[in-house]
């Protein structure tokens, strides 16, 4: 069995507990079953790890759909096509400097928001879900997108906003310091969204159609397991990816996650979904054509893997 | 050219003939090589024997700069980098002459401090970026850090090394007139290592945009180094290059501007 | 004699390293007489720089007395290269010194030029070293000395970096410069035509650490008494003689 | 210590006993600074003077490279780090001084590039980050791409400074035996510049633990610039300021060790 | 005289510069003897180097003609410093010559070693230049320069850069091992009683450009014909005095 291992290179757009049905598949062996060994770089940034995708060094991306529409629409051939969705929500949660629990968006008027930088997934959502609750992300409030994605939550600890939207598990740790409290969560607020997806060149997916279906089955058979299992089994499951972090503050992670309905329970990516994202982009001024479901992303996989799987 | 009454010899005449022969195929190699270049990469992009979508391409690049120019952001953020630029390494040329006065001053301090300089000195600064960010904010302070810490340390010990070299008799000269500490650092050490220390500068100017680019990855709103995380972000590789190629152009005349104080500064050259 | 303005008494120095320490002088004893020109040869290393050195304040002795015969005299140094300063312009070279001793009032800058004019380099005030043959440079240097008005001038191997032909005609310059200037001069050299052209005493110092083995007092039988004069005076090439083999030179 | 049979002066004596104790007191005063500085921020982290989640503290610092060490991981990722610098460093003196004998070689090639060289050497080579990764790919190779470009220019302009400081004398005595112009190189030119040379190694093997660390920025799946990366974005200071402190201990060893070589490379000095 | 060695016609040298152009030697022409010592003296600057150059093949000459007798001559040219290798043992350093021209064999390597050993350095051999006093260096070098085995030696003020009295000692030294190993040689200086001392003809050049002046023919009543006793030939006064005076020097 051993022999005919493939490995694959997998490149995530950051390490987070966020994606805890993909470490969880990795670690309950559900890619070994399927003779796929992943190798995990850490990409920072969806389009670093595009960059990656295209230029043939990592074999599957991990990002948002948001960065191939971006390649698609600067007139890239070889483009990158999303096959399976991992996560439908924005996993990202808005802190203030002080417990809230009657927060309300108002409350973000005229104040200082740090928010990721323009372009990102992340700043898109957050722009997107103020609009939605009657603010005006332009005139209303004064967001910060000045700063890295990996030095928020320093830069808030450090003094900089009076909020500042942040993923887990830099959140929780903010709130161990009581540095900052969670008043709300992006993810409930934006609805869904193919918010993180696997993705592979065009190119890729025509000449190794079995390994891309061999890893969405293993990463269903991960959403499968996360679904039926506690946030406590879950940490256990994947503590070997986060060794700095403690089990009970991963446990606390997962749980929010989870309560959230954060992750896909298949790896399918609806036209729904994704016209959802394409009108955030829109409305955030960073998309001036529309892209068209059919050419970016392929169900096919997806549908195979439910089908078989129970 | 120089010109004179008196008429040369036929020898100096071809000798004076070859070398501006030479210039002259110097200038056109130059100029050539860049055009040559230049529309290699044009047709290649149009032919497709390279990816143009990753190597941008040099009619893309125009049209980028015109668009940047007639939005009027390209001066802004041009304006931003370049500032952050001079204050850093203003900033880091102040500091690092004082802080080598002072080791100049004590050869105690000096040793002290000597195998911390190595540390520092070895100390890829840009890990701080974090850290930076933490301590001094979010904001153009910690870009500005950024480009000291990265040049603070070569300057210190560019300067300092300039001190040292300074000839011992020209000291040993001003003592014979009983000269003070003092009038030691402003009559000889300073003046004498003017040339050292310009040259300290000309690297401290490229190390500060090195630094205010680093800084601008970290944290920005505007300027060049905005500018390339911004295109790599949303995939425009014509934003990233024509940036690039703007800055290397400021880059380039801001390290004459410097070669050319230098050359003010020290006239009995 | 006349009054010594100097005496140096059993003068002892000791330099110490790390590898141990070395004798450079032993037990020099001088009395140095107002006007007087006194010229130290003695084999490379053996000490020389040493005595200027401390006569000059630069170094402490290890032991052993000097003497000034007055306690505000001005001692003026010149050292082998001229050590202009590249940046500054003849004038503000020669300024240097006073400016050092806060002394750079009008007057003494005054003076400075003069010496200037004097002494032939007045179309070069404006000029940087650089654009100045060597000889005028070491003249240069000299005035910048000379600016300082001291009453004892140390010289250590003024001329040495110079060409021979032009080293000739710089010691005559300089030399009837010093004597016009009335200074006392304590002179180190390596070359004894220099040597016995120019001084009243020659001090011959031993190998380190140095002792003095013999002072020759020279007296010429010539015309004018200046250094071309001197070279050809008929003691000329005994005192030559005597004194090359006191040196006793080897490579 | 020296010691010899001889007798030494009192005089002698006594500056061997001050000297012993100035290195003392410069021994000493290093190490007090430095322990009174861990102390200190201990103390001060303890005291909540500062924030120790920010600025990390002593125990904390402690404890995170014990667990790294225990967890295995810590030499995985120096390991890592160490030898992509140690590659991108050679590979960029290899090239660097191959131009720059190239240059060297032929003056008008040194002159058509010189306006090049000089966009290219102010050029922060930071900024290039996102181009290297769609050109070379985002691996390892770009980490060292990116550790030799930012190198390389100074390598060759150093190395090239080091070539046509040569004392000209020593050409011209080469010529009297009648040397070709490879002989000039190898029997005067190379050996005459290694001084020049190993000095450019020094700033080189700097440049280098920059460009690596910039590049472990941009990709990575170890190292200690992922460690930092990593560190700051699951928000962990301690981390971050482990590998930097790691770091800087790291490239201070590899320093010495560059000042080691030349030492042993230049006998008669 | 011998049948000439060496025959210079008519050589002219013209540097050019961009802002104008020196004409360094004008219509120099000499006929050198085997076996010849000449020395040439001149003013700074007047063209003494560029003639050596020149013969050396350093430089082309704008015109004039270059006749060897005999057209595989090895020349030999020695500078004005030492210029040892640092990074060589004073043994490499002698084999120089010997590995540019691929004549490193054992043989020739033997007779330099056997050089080294005959004029006093054999101890040394391993050293490394700095290690080594100017003097010993200065001879490391001409032995270097002999190691070639040339016939003719170019000598560009070899002893300018010693100190006097080491200077007079490696003079003698250095001036008997060319006139043992019968060499013939072509020696530019600036100090007269070397040139004398040494010379079987001094050429005295004028101020830029340079023409020949006038030549002396040195003959010496001296009983071995060593510098050193050439130095106290009876002669020896005159020549120097004629010679100083047909050199006109100005600082
Ligand atoms: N700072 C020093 N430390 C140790 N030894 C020294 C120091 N300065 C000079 N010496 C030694 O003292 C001795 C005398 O040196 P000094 O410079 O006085 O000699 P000198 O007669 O002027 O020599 P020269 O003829 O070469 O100018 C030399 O052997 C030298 O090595
Ligand atoms: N490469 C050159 N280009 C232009 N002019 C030169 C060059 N080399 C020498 N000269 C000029 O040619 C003249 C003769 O120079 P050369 O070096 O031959 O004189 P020299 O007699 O050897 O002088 P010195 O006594 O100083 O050694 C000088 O005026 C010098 O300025
Ligand atoms: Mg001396
Ligand atoms: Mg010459």
């Amino acid at each position: 069995e051993k022999e005919d291992v493939t490995v694959v290179k997998l490149n995530e757009v950051t390490h987070s507990v966020f994606y805890a049905p993909q470490y969880a598949a990795i670690s309950q062996g559900f890619f070994s079953d399927e003779g796929l060994k992943i190798e995990i770089t850490n990409g920072q940034g969806a389009d670093k790890v595009l960059t990656a995708v295209i230029s043939g060094d990592s074999d599957i991306g991990f990002c948002g759909p948001e960065a191939s529409v971006y390649v698609y629409n600067q007139g890239k051939e070889d483009y990158a096509i999303s096959f399976a969705q991992l996560t439908k929500r924005d996993g990202s949660f808005i802190l203030g400097r002080d417990p809230d629990p009657d927060f309300t968006f108002d409350k973000l008027i005229d104040k200082d928001v740090i928010g990721g930088r323009k372009g990102g997934m992340p700043m898109m959502n957050l722009q997107w879900v103020l609009k939605q609750n009657g603010i005006d992300p332009d005139q209303d409030v004064n967001i910060d997108s000045s700063i890295q994605f990996a030095a928020m939550a320093g830069a808030f600890k450090g003094g900089t906003g009076d909020y500042v939207s942040l993923f887990e598990p830099t959140a929780l740790a903010l709130e161990k310091e009581g540095a900052g409290y969670v008043v709300a969560s992006l993810g409930v607020e934006s609805g869904e969204v193919p918010y993180t997806c696997y993705n592979a060149t065009k190119s890729y997916i025509e000449e190794n159609p079995d390994i891309i279906q061999k890893f969405t089955n293993a990463i269903y058979r991960g959403q499968l397991w996360v679904k039926e299992n506690s946030p406590e089994e879950i940490a256990q499951a994947i503590v070997e990816f986060f060794p700095d972090t403690d089990i009970d503050d991963l446990t606390a992670v997962v749980k929010r996650y989870k309560d959230q309905d954060s992750w896909n329970t298949t790896p399918m990516l609806t036209q729904d979904s994704f016209e959802h994202m394409q009108n955030i982009m829109e409305s955030a001024g960073e998309l001036n054509k529309r892209a068209p479901f059919d050419d970016l992303v392929n169900t096919k996989f997806a549908e195979t893997a439910i089908e078989n799987i129970k | 050219m120089y010109m004179s009454e008196k008429n040369f010899s036929k020898e100096h005449e071809q000798y004076i003939k070859k070398l501006k022969t030479n210039r002259f195929n110097v200038i056109a190699t130059r100029t050539i090589l860049l055009v040559f270049f230049i529309i290699f990469w044009e047709v290649a992009a149009e032919l497709q024997w390279i990816d143009s979508f990753i190597t941008s391409q040099p009619t893309r690049v125009l049209k980028t700069l015109v668009n940047l120019f007639t939005e009027g952001t390209l001066f802004k953020h041009l304006f931003t980098t370049v500032l952050e630029t001079i204050i850093g390494f203003t900033t880091s040329t102040i500091l690092g002459t004082v802080i080598a006065i002072i080791l100049w001053w004590s050869p105690f301090i000096s040793k002290v401090a000597d195998p911390y300089l190595v540390v520092l000195n070895s100390l890829p600064k840009v890990a701080l970026g974090p850290i930076i960010l933490v301590w001094v904010g979010a904001g153009p302070v910690a870009i500005i850090v950024m480009a000291v810490l990265i040049s603070l340390v070569v300057t210190i010990s560019g300067v300092y090394s300039g001190f040292t070299d300074v000839d011992e008799a020209k000291i040993t000269l001003v003592k014979t007139f009983g000269a003070t500490k003092l009038q030691i650092l402003t009559k000889v050490v300073l003046p004498a290592s003017y040339p050292t220390i310009t040259n300290a500068l000309k690297i401290n100017v490229g190390l500060s945009w090195v630094g205010v680019i680093m800084g601008e990855f970290l944290v920005s709103k505007a300027g060049l180094g905005y500018l390339i995380v911004y295109g790599s972000q949303v995939f425009q590789l014509d934003l990233v290059m024509t940036s690039i190629l703007i800055l290397s152009l400021a880059a380039g005349v801001m390290y004459q501007i410097i070669a050319y104080i230098e050359k003010k500064l020290i006239p009995y050259k | 004699m006349p009054t010594p303005v100097l005496s140096i008494e059993k003068l002892t120095k000791i330099y110490h390293s790390l590898n141990g320490e070395t004798l450079a002088i032993k037990d020099f004893t001088l009395d140095i007489g107002e006007g007087e020109f006194i010229v130290i040869v003695g084999p490379s290393g053996c000490g020389k720089t040493t005595v200027l050195s401390i006569l000059a304040g630069l170094l402490f002795p290890s032991s052993g007395l000097i003497k000034y015969s007055n306690d505000e005299v001005t001692l003026g140094y010149m050292l082998q290269d001229d050590h202009l300063f590249p940046w500054r312009t003849i004038l503000d070279n020669v300024y240097l010194g006073l400016e050092i001793q806060n002394r750079a009032t009008t007057e003494n800058k005054r003076r400075a030029e003069l010496l200037i004019e004097t002494y032939g380099l007045g179309k070069f005030k404006q000029h940087y070293p650089a654009q100045l043959s060597g000889g005028m440079r070491q003249r240069a240097a000299l005035i910048r000395t000379l600016a300082i008005n001291p009453e004892i001038l140390l010289l250590d191997e003024p001329f040495s970096a110079l060409d021979y032909q032009t080293r000739m005609a710089v010691t005559d310059d300089i030399g009837s410069i010093i004597k016009k200037e009335k200074k006392t001069a304590i002179m180190v050299t390596h070359d004894l035509t220099e040597a016995i052209s120019l001084a009243n005493r020659i001090i011959v110092l031993t190998k380190r650490p140095a002792v003095i083995k013999q002072i020759f007092d020279i007296k010429l039988t010539s015309t004018d008494h200046s250094p071309t004069q001197n070279r050809n005076a008929p003691e000329f090439m005994n005192y030559y003689n005597e004194i090359w083999k006191e040196l006793d030179v080897h490579v």
